[in-house]
């Protein structure tokens, strides 16, 4: 088994084992800590296949944004009962079968995937050359304008909804 | 070298994990948490396609998937919050508002 | 063209009266009808004049129905037959108006009274001058409506109404089998003109046709069909319930309607009719045996009726049954003669007795139709008297009365008419008898003896105004001597008059008996008549105990006679309530209510009891929500890879 | 194909005779006062009697072919034109549905004194999809016209109804309803087949494969036979009947049920020939019981309307039986019974509607000796009772003895059968008059006998009732060349002369 090999067993095993402890902790503060954990472990793989940007937008966004407003929320909230009630749902069993389902269709599929399309010219070498960051601003700023902006458009969005939501009601 | 079905095995499997925390939780956080974790199940693929395939496109998914994940969690934890205040529950099998 | 006015001028009448008559002629409606009748009555003679010179007028006036091949017209035939039955109907209508002035005088319907008389005699005429079996319907039905009206002229009375109801149900079922012959007629025929059906009985004779999977003679259920129509409106057994009932209507109309004319319309259309049942054996002996059992069957309920409008109406349905035996045996002219002479003194007999309840009327008598409630109104009601005499005569069959000879006649070719002939022969002259019995037994209790009334009553009784004394003399004119027309040859060479008149029309009975023969029957019905006026002399003049003894006697009998042989109630019984249990409990309680019901609403409650279950899954809560569509989702994409 | 457009008046006749209702109705919409608007409606559909006048002058009674022809494109990519003509079976309908709406709003002049505009309103707009129901030769304009008829219907009964006039109404609404989807689904699989073509008259001309037609005359089936209404298909009548208003009943007895007929003769008759042949021996069968089974359950009534709307079912037997013959005189008996019964049962309705006004009660057992206390009422009444009940001389005898000809030339024993529907109608007709008029007087109560405006009111029914009774050829002669088409047609494509040839093997009475 050569090296990088080795790395990715790791990551998988871990990823997998993280992915695991975040959906069963008992405590919404544990699991959202896992959740950093298994989020620094996904950003190293990203390094890993030449997407420095994305490791960081990763660490910047997820970790350092998105989970911190879990924490908020969850601190915020103080559901101290949690700890004490059920964590899962009567049903469970049958979201466990689920969810089995979906790994063994999903892994499925993937194996059968056996024709991939030409390998575009954005290569190792070339990224390398360019750097990941100037070529994806690059493409971002033409190509795909449109999505790029639509985004903008939905995070605004999502900043006045998330204002409007939570604002207390003016009697 | 890896191959590139390894990593897709790899977010198939984390995606599952995804799934099942998202039916089995009954603390809404939690569901919350395992959507995101289902979104990174996805950008995993997506970065690893970008990758073997050598197109760019790929990254640049991830990225507006970040940015909707952002959306989602903001809005989502938003409304969270508002249901909170009029219920306080965060109960996922015990809010019925759907039922006319 | 002028005698289409016959029908017409009572059809004016009847409008000017009904229309009018409540808010402006009121009282005066007399004035209206009695000209329209007796105009027609003096066009009616001027008919017959005509026809008697040979003349045959059959017009078409317009076209009625025409529809593909059927054509059907407003048409008059008048030949003997009509010209015969226009003098009856017009004539005694004349006296009966004229009577009804008295009679009817101070009634509130008044201008009713006279307005359904009027429509009747329409009715009666378009009935005779048909030249079309589908006119003929047309008449007998619209006569059936009148009789409808009359019976319950005084529908206050519960009794009339449901007799008025009753008459026209009844006869209903007649004309259900008239109708059918009709329709018949047509599909056999191609036609409904009596020209051209009666053209062709021939042709048609021993064709079959398939009926209920039965092979019938055609022109036997042709004949039978059109037979159960006389069966209903003639009062024959087994529909003769209705006819004793409609005696609740006025007298005026017992007598008109229910004695002398509508009653006689069987007869009349089995006459007219006489091509088609001359080539159906089957169908003549049902004619004559209906007809003989009839007499003999009503001759018998009438022994012991006490009321008085009753025992004739009895007795005419017993007349009629003798005018039907001798159609059956084929003598279509005695039958018609029959019904000639019987008009007027049956409407003779209703209108004397009429005469009899009016004065009771007056007299502030209650039980005024009952006979044992009368007695000794010989004295107070001189007149009625002798006519009511008259009359009995008449119909005992007396030598020398009119009812003599046509009663002669039929028993005389009922006697002639073979084995079943024979039997029929004696039937009827075992009905003579006690239409003998009943006859005298009527008067015996009515005129002679001690009135039975209180004594108030019996000062207040007077004889009937002239308006009703003076028909009743016309009348009686006709009951003693209508029969003169009609002489066996026997007596006199040229005698039977009416019989040669009719005879293009009739036909000449068949068969000649000897003078032996002849001269038996006569002796016999002679006979039979002086025994029965002989026993109802003893019974209830000499030894006027004898009636009850008998009675008592005889419980069960008597029971059921006077009960009518309990026909009424087996109707009821067996008919009338189990339908209408039926219909409310069966049809519209079980199968309207429960079955079809049950599945209309049953649909939509079965959609409602669905949804309402389909809504417990929808339990609102989003997490299970989530679970099915994951479970969905999985589904689709399991199908996408497994699937081949 | 008979596509000679036949025009004889050079304005478009029908359209303004359709449509005036219509337009009527959007007048009303402006007019505030009530009174004016009761005068208003009743010289509009005065004015659309009048109008039809001409028809009556100019009608060629000659032909067979659609008279007052009208052919505009519509919807062209899908072969859809505003086609309307009339021949001699829906010509009689028009006149009919015009002078039932006039006496309709007559009728309706004291009864209705809530939401009068709207009431008017809904009449008119009634009035002109019944006439364009009668009028349209295209399926797509006919699908329109037959289903706008319910919603004024149903608002009717809903709103100005009795006591349980939601459910009589919605029950009304769905019955019908479900049977028009049906015929819908007909109507689009006739235009797959049809080369894509709604022209209803190009469509007759067509023959279809013999399963084809099987199907698509059961769907139509459902449509008609609901809307007839044929045996078990007519509990809805009892109690739309029952709980509609007055001129809701004598819409719905006269013109409306007439629809279900009509169609049978203009779509099922010419269209699938084989399939009426193969479905006459089951039709036969439920006329026949509509008949005896409609008269017997008028007996079990104790509600006025609701009797009379049994006697239509066993009255509607007699036309579906009439029409189902198909011979000559069957089938104009069917047409001639189709409008002695809108005639008769429509006077029935109004004159109960009448009497309503003044008790409030429609139990039989309420009444009793009225002849006594409106003997001009009482006089009228048995006018109409006796022609219902067929008796010579009404119009009523002239069309049962028509359509029993006609069914005993079909099939004895169901002529035999239908004719005993004669006797029980007898029954129970004359015991309802008897209940309400003779006996039982009840001393002290006082009814009002009916006013002026009421006569008005019956005067033309009473006229049609003897004028069609006296004289029928005025209107037989309308049909007769309509009808002698069809029924050639109809012998044409089965080949024989006799509907029950095919059943002769059964020996059930059949030639």
């Amino acid at each position: 088994m050569t090296l990088p090999q080795l790395f990715f067993a790791y990551f998988a095993v871990s990823i997998t084992g993280l992915s695991l402890l975040v959906v069963t902790r008992k405590n919404p503060v544990h699991g959202v800590l896992w959740m950093l954990v298994l989020f620094v472990h996904i950003a190293m793989l990203y390094l890993f296949l030449n997407a420095e940007f994305l490791a960081a937008i990763q660490i910047i966004i997820y970790a350092g944004a998105i989970l911190v407003l879990f924490l908020f929320v969850v601190m915020l909230l103080n559901l101290r009962v949690e700890e004490t009630e059920r964590r899962f749902q009567w049903s469970w069993p049958v979201g466990l079968v689920a969810a089995g389902g979906y790994a063994v269709s999903l892994i499925f599929i993937l194996v059968k995937i056996t024709v991939f399309p030409q390998p575009g010219h954005y290569t190792i070498e070339k990224m390398q050359t360019e750097g990941n960051l100037m070529i994806i601003g690059k493409v971002l700023y033409t190509k795909y304008l449109l999505p790029f902006e639509i985004t903008s458009l939905i995070l605004l969005v999502a900043i006045i909804g998330a204002v409007v939501l939570t604002k207390k009601k003016q009697e | 070298m890896v191959p590139l079905s390894w990593y897709i095995m790899l977010s198939a499997v984390v995606f599952s994990i995804g799934v099942l925390g998202f039916l089995m939780r009954r603390n809404l956080i939690m569901v919350f948490l395992s959507i995101e974790l289902m979104l990174n199940s996805i950008n995993i693929s997506l970065a690893a396609f970008s990758h073997y395939l050598q197109s760019i496109t790929g990254q640049i998914m991830v990225f507006l998937v970040i940015t909707v994940a952002a959306a989602e969690a903001a809005i989502g934890l938003a409304i969270l919050m508002a249901f909170y205040k009029n219920n306080p529950t965060i109960k996922a099998d015990e809010i019925n508002l759907l039922k006319g | 063209m002028k005698y289409a006015l016959i029908p017409l001028l009572p059809l004016i009448a009847f409008m000017i009266n009904i229309l009018f008559g409540r808010r402006y002629i009121k009282d005066k409606a007399h004035w209206v009808s009695v000209p329209a009748v007796i105009g027609s009555f003096i066009l009616a003679v001027s008919a017959f004049m005509d026809v008697k010179a040979g003349n045959v007028i059959n017009i078409d006036i317009y076209n009625w129905i025409a529809s593909g091949s059927f054509k059907v017209a407003i048409g008059f035939l008048i030949d003997p037959l009509t010209a015969v039955m226009l003098i009856v109907v017009t004539s005694i209508s004349s006296l009966i108006f004229i009577y009804s002035i008295g009679y009817m005088h101070g009634d509130g319907g008044y201008y009713r009274f006279y307005a359904y008389l009027s429509l009747f005699v329409f009715s009666m005429l378009i009935l005779v001058m048909a030249n079309n079996f589908l006119l003929l319907y047309f008449g007998w039905e619209a006569v059936g409506l009148c009789s409808y009206f009359l019976i319950g002229f005084w529908f206050h009375k519960k009794s009339a109404a449901d007799a008025g109801k009753k008459a026209f149900i009844v006869n209903r079922f007649g004309d259900f089998g008239f109708g059918l012959g009709v329709i018949l007629i047509f599909l056999t025929f191609g036609s409904l003109e009596y020209t051209h059906v009666f053209g062709h009985a021939s042709v048609i004779a021993g064709k079959t046709i398939n009926f209920f999977g039965y092979d019938v003679g055609t022109i036997t259920l042709i004949c039978l069909l059109l037979f159960c129509g006389a069966v209903g409106k003639s009062a024959q057994l087994p529909l003769h319930v209705w006819l004793p009932d409609a005696m609740e209507g006025p007298t005026p109309v017992s007598a008109l309607i229910h004695a002398a004319t509508m009653v006689t319309a069987g007869v009349f259309m089995v006459a007219r009719c006489n091509p088609l049942f001359d080539l159906s054996p089957v169908a003549m002996n049902t004619v004559a045996v209906v007809g003989g059992v009839t007499a003999i069957f009503a001759a018998t309920i009438a022994l012991v009726q006490n009321d008085i409008k009753r025992v004739i109406a009895y007795s005419t349905i017993s007349q009629l049954g003798y005018m039907f035996l001798a159609l059956g045996v084929g003598a279509y002219s005695a039958g018609i003669f029959h019904l000639y002479t019987h008009a007027y003194f049956k409407a003779l007999l209703f209108l004397a007795s009429g005469s009899v309840i009016h004065a009771l009327h007056h007299a502030g008598h209650h039980d005024e139709q009952n006979m044992q409630k009368m007695g000794g109104l010989k004295k107070h009601m001189p007149t009625t008297y002798i006519v009511f005499i008259l009359a009995t005569l008449s119909i005992t069959g007396i030598p020398l009365f009119s009812g003599f000879f046509s009663k002669d006649e039929i028993l005389y070719r009922a006697f002639l008419g073979g084995g079943l002939g024979k039997f029929l022969w004696f039937l009827a002259a075992l009905a003579a008898l006690m239409t003998a019995f009943y006859s005298w037994r009527l008067i015996y209790l009515t005129f002679h003896g001690k009135f039975r009334g209180s004594d108030e009553h019996e000062h207040h009784i007077h004889e009937s105004p002239k308006v009703i004394t003076i028909p009743l003399w016309l009348l009686a004119f006709g009951a003693v001597f209508a029969g003169y027309v009609g002489i066996p040859p026997i007596f006199y060479e040229h005698g039977d008059r009416i019989g040669e008149f009719l005879a293009p029309v009739l036909g000449h009975p068949l068969g000649h008996g000897t003078h032996a023969e002849e001269i038996f029957v006569i002796a016999v019905s002679i006979l039979v008549a002086l025994a029965g006026w002989f026993i109802a002399y003893t019974m209830y003049l000499k030894k006027t105990e004898l009636p009850q003894k008998l009675e008592a006697r005889f419980q069960p009998l008597h029971k059921l006679l006077f009960n009518k042989y309990y026909i009424d109630e087996l109707y009821s019984k067996t008919l009338v309530q189990p339908m209408l249990r039926a219909s409310d409990k069966i049809f519209l309680g079980f199968f309207d209510g429960r079955i079809i019901e049950g599945v209309v609403n049953g649909v939509p409650s079965f959609i409602a009891s669905f949804s309402r279950g389909l809504r417990r899954i929808q339990t609102g809560v989003f997490s299970s929500y989530a679970l099915v569509m994951a479970i969905g989702a999985l589904c689709i994409i399991a199908a996408m890879v497994f699937w081949k | 194909m008979e596509s000679t457009a036949l025009n004889q008046i050079d304005y478009p006749i029908l359209s303004i005779i359709v449509f005036m209702p219509l337009a009527g109705a959007l007048l009303l919409l402006f007019i505030r006062n009530a009174s004016a608007v009761r005068w208003t409606s009743l010289f509009i559909t005065c004015a659309g009697l009048a109008a039809a006048l001409p028809i009556i002058a100019s009608f060629d009674k000659t032909t067979h072919l659609m008279q007052f022809q009208e052919a505009y494109e519509w919807i062209p990519s899908w072969g859809i034109n505003y086609f309307i003509g009339i021949d001699g079976i829906s010509v009689l309908f028009i006149f009919l549905t015009l002078l039932l709406s006039i006496l309709s709003v007559l009728v309706s002049w004291k009864s209705v004194e809530t939401k009068v505009k709207e009431f008017h309103i809904a009449l008119l707009v009634m009035e002109t999809a019944i006439l364009g129901v009668f009028v349209s030769l295209d399926f797509f304009l006919f699908y329109i016209f037959w289903e706008a008829m319910l919603v004024p219907m149903f608002i009717l009964i809903g709103v100005w109804g009795g006591k349980d006039r939601i459910y009589a109404a919605v029950k009304f609404f769905l019955y019908t309803f479900a049977g028009s989807v049906l015929m819908l689904v007909g109507i689009i699989v006739l235009y797959y087949n049809g080369s894509a073509t709604l022209d209803i008259l190009a469509l007759s001309s067509m023959r279809y494969p013999f399963t084809l037609q099987c199907w698509l005359f059961l769907a139509f089936f459902a449509a008609f036979a609901v809307k007839v209404p044929m045996f078990p298909f007519h509990t809805w009548l009892p109690d739309a009947h029952t709980e509609a208003p007055t001129a809701g009943s004598v819409i719905l007895a006269g013109v409306l049920i007439k629809m279900g007929a009509y169609g049978f003769l203009r779509f099922s008759i010419p269209m699938f020939p084989d399939a009426v042949k193969f479905f006459a021996l089951p039709i036969f069968i439920l006329s026949v019981v509509a008949i005896i089974y409609g008269a017997l359950v008028c007996f079990a009534q104790k509600d006025l309307k609701r009797l009379i709307a049994y006697s239509s079912v066993s009255h509607m037997g007699f036309v579906t039986l009439g029409i189902f013959a198909l011979n000559t005189q069957g089938v104009e008996g069917g047409i001639l019974q189709m409008l002695n019964h809108g005639i008769i049962t429509g006077a029935l309705f109004l004159m109960i509607g009448m009497i309503y006004e003044r008790t409030h009660t429609r139990a039989i057992s309420d009444y009793g000796g009225f002849a006594r206390i409106v003997p001009w009422y009482a006089g009228i009444f048995i006018i109409f009772v006796f022609a219902s009940i067929g008796l010579p001389g009404t119009n009523g005898f002239i069309g049962e003895f028509l359509i029993i000809l006609g069914a005993f030339g079909a099939h004895k024993l169901f002529g035999v059968l239908a004719a005993t529907g004669i006797i029980l109608g007898a029954g129970y007709m004359l015991w309802l008059y008897q209940r309400v008029f003779f006996e039982g007087y009840k001393e002290g109560l006082s009814v009002h006998d009916i006013n002026f405006r009421e006569v008005v009111t019956l005067l033309p029914l009473i006229i049609l009732v003897f004028l069609i009774g006296f004289y029928p050829d005025a209107l037989l002669d309308f049909m007769h060349p309509s009808v002698e088409h069809l029924i050639e047609e109809f012998r044409a494509d089965t080949n024989g002369k006799n509907i029950f040839s095919q059943y002769i093997g059964l020996h059930l009475g059949g030639r």
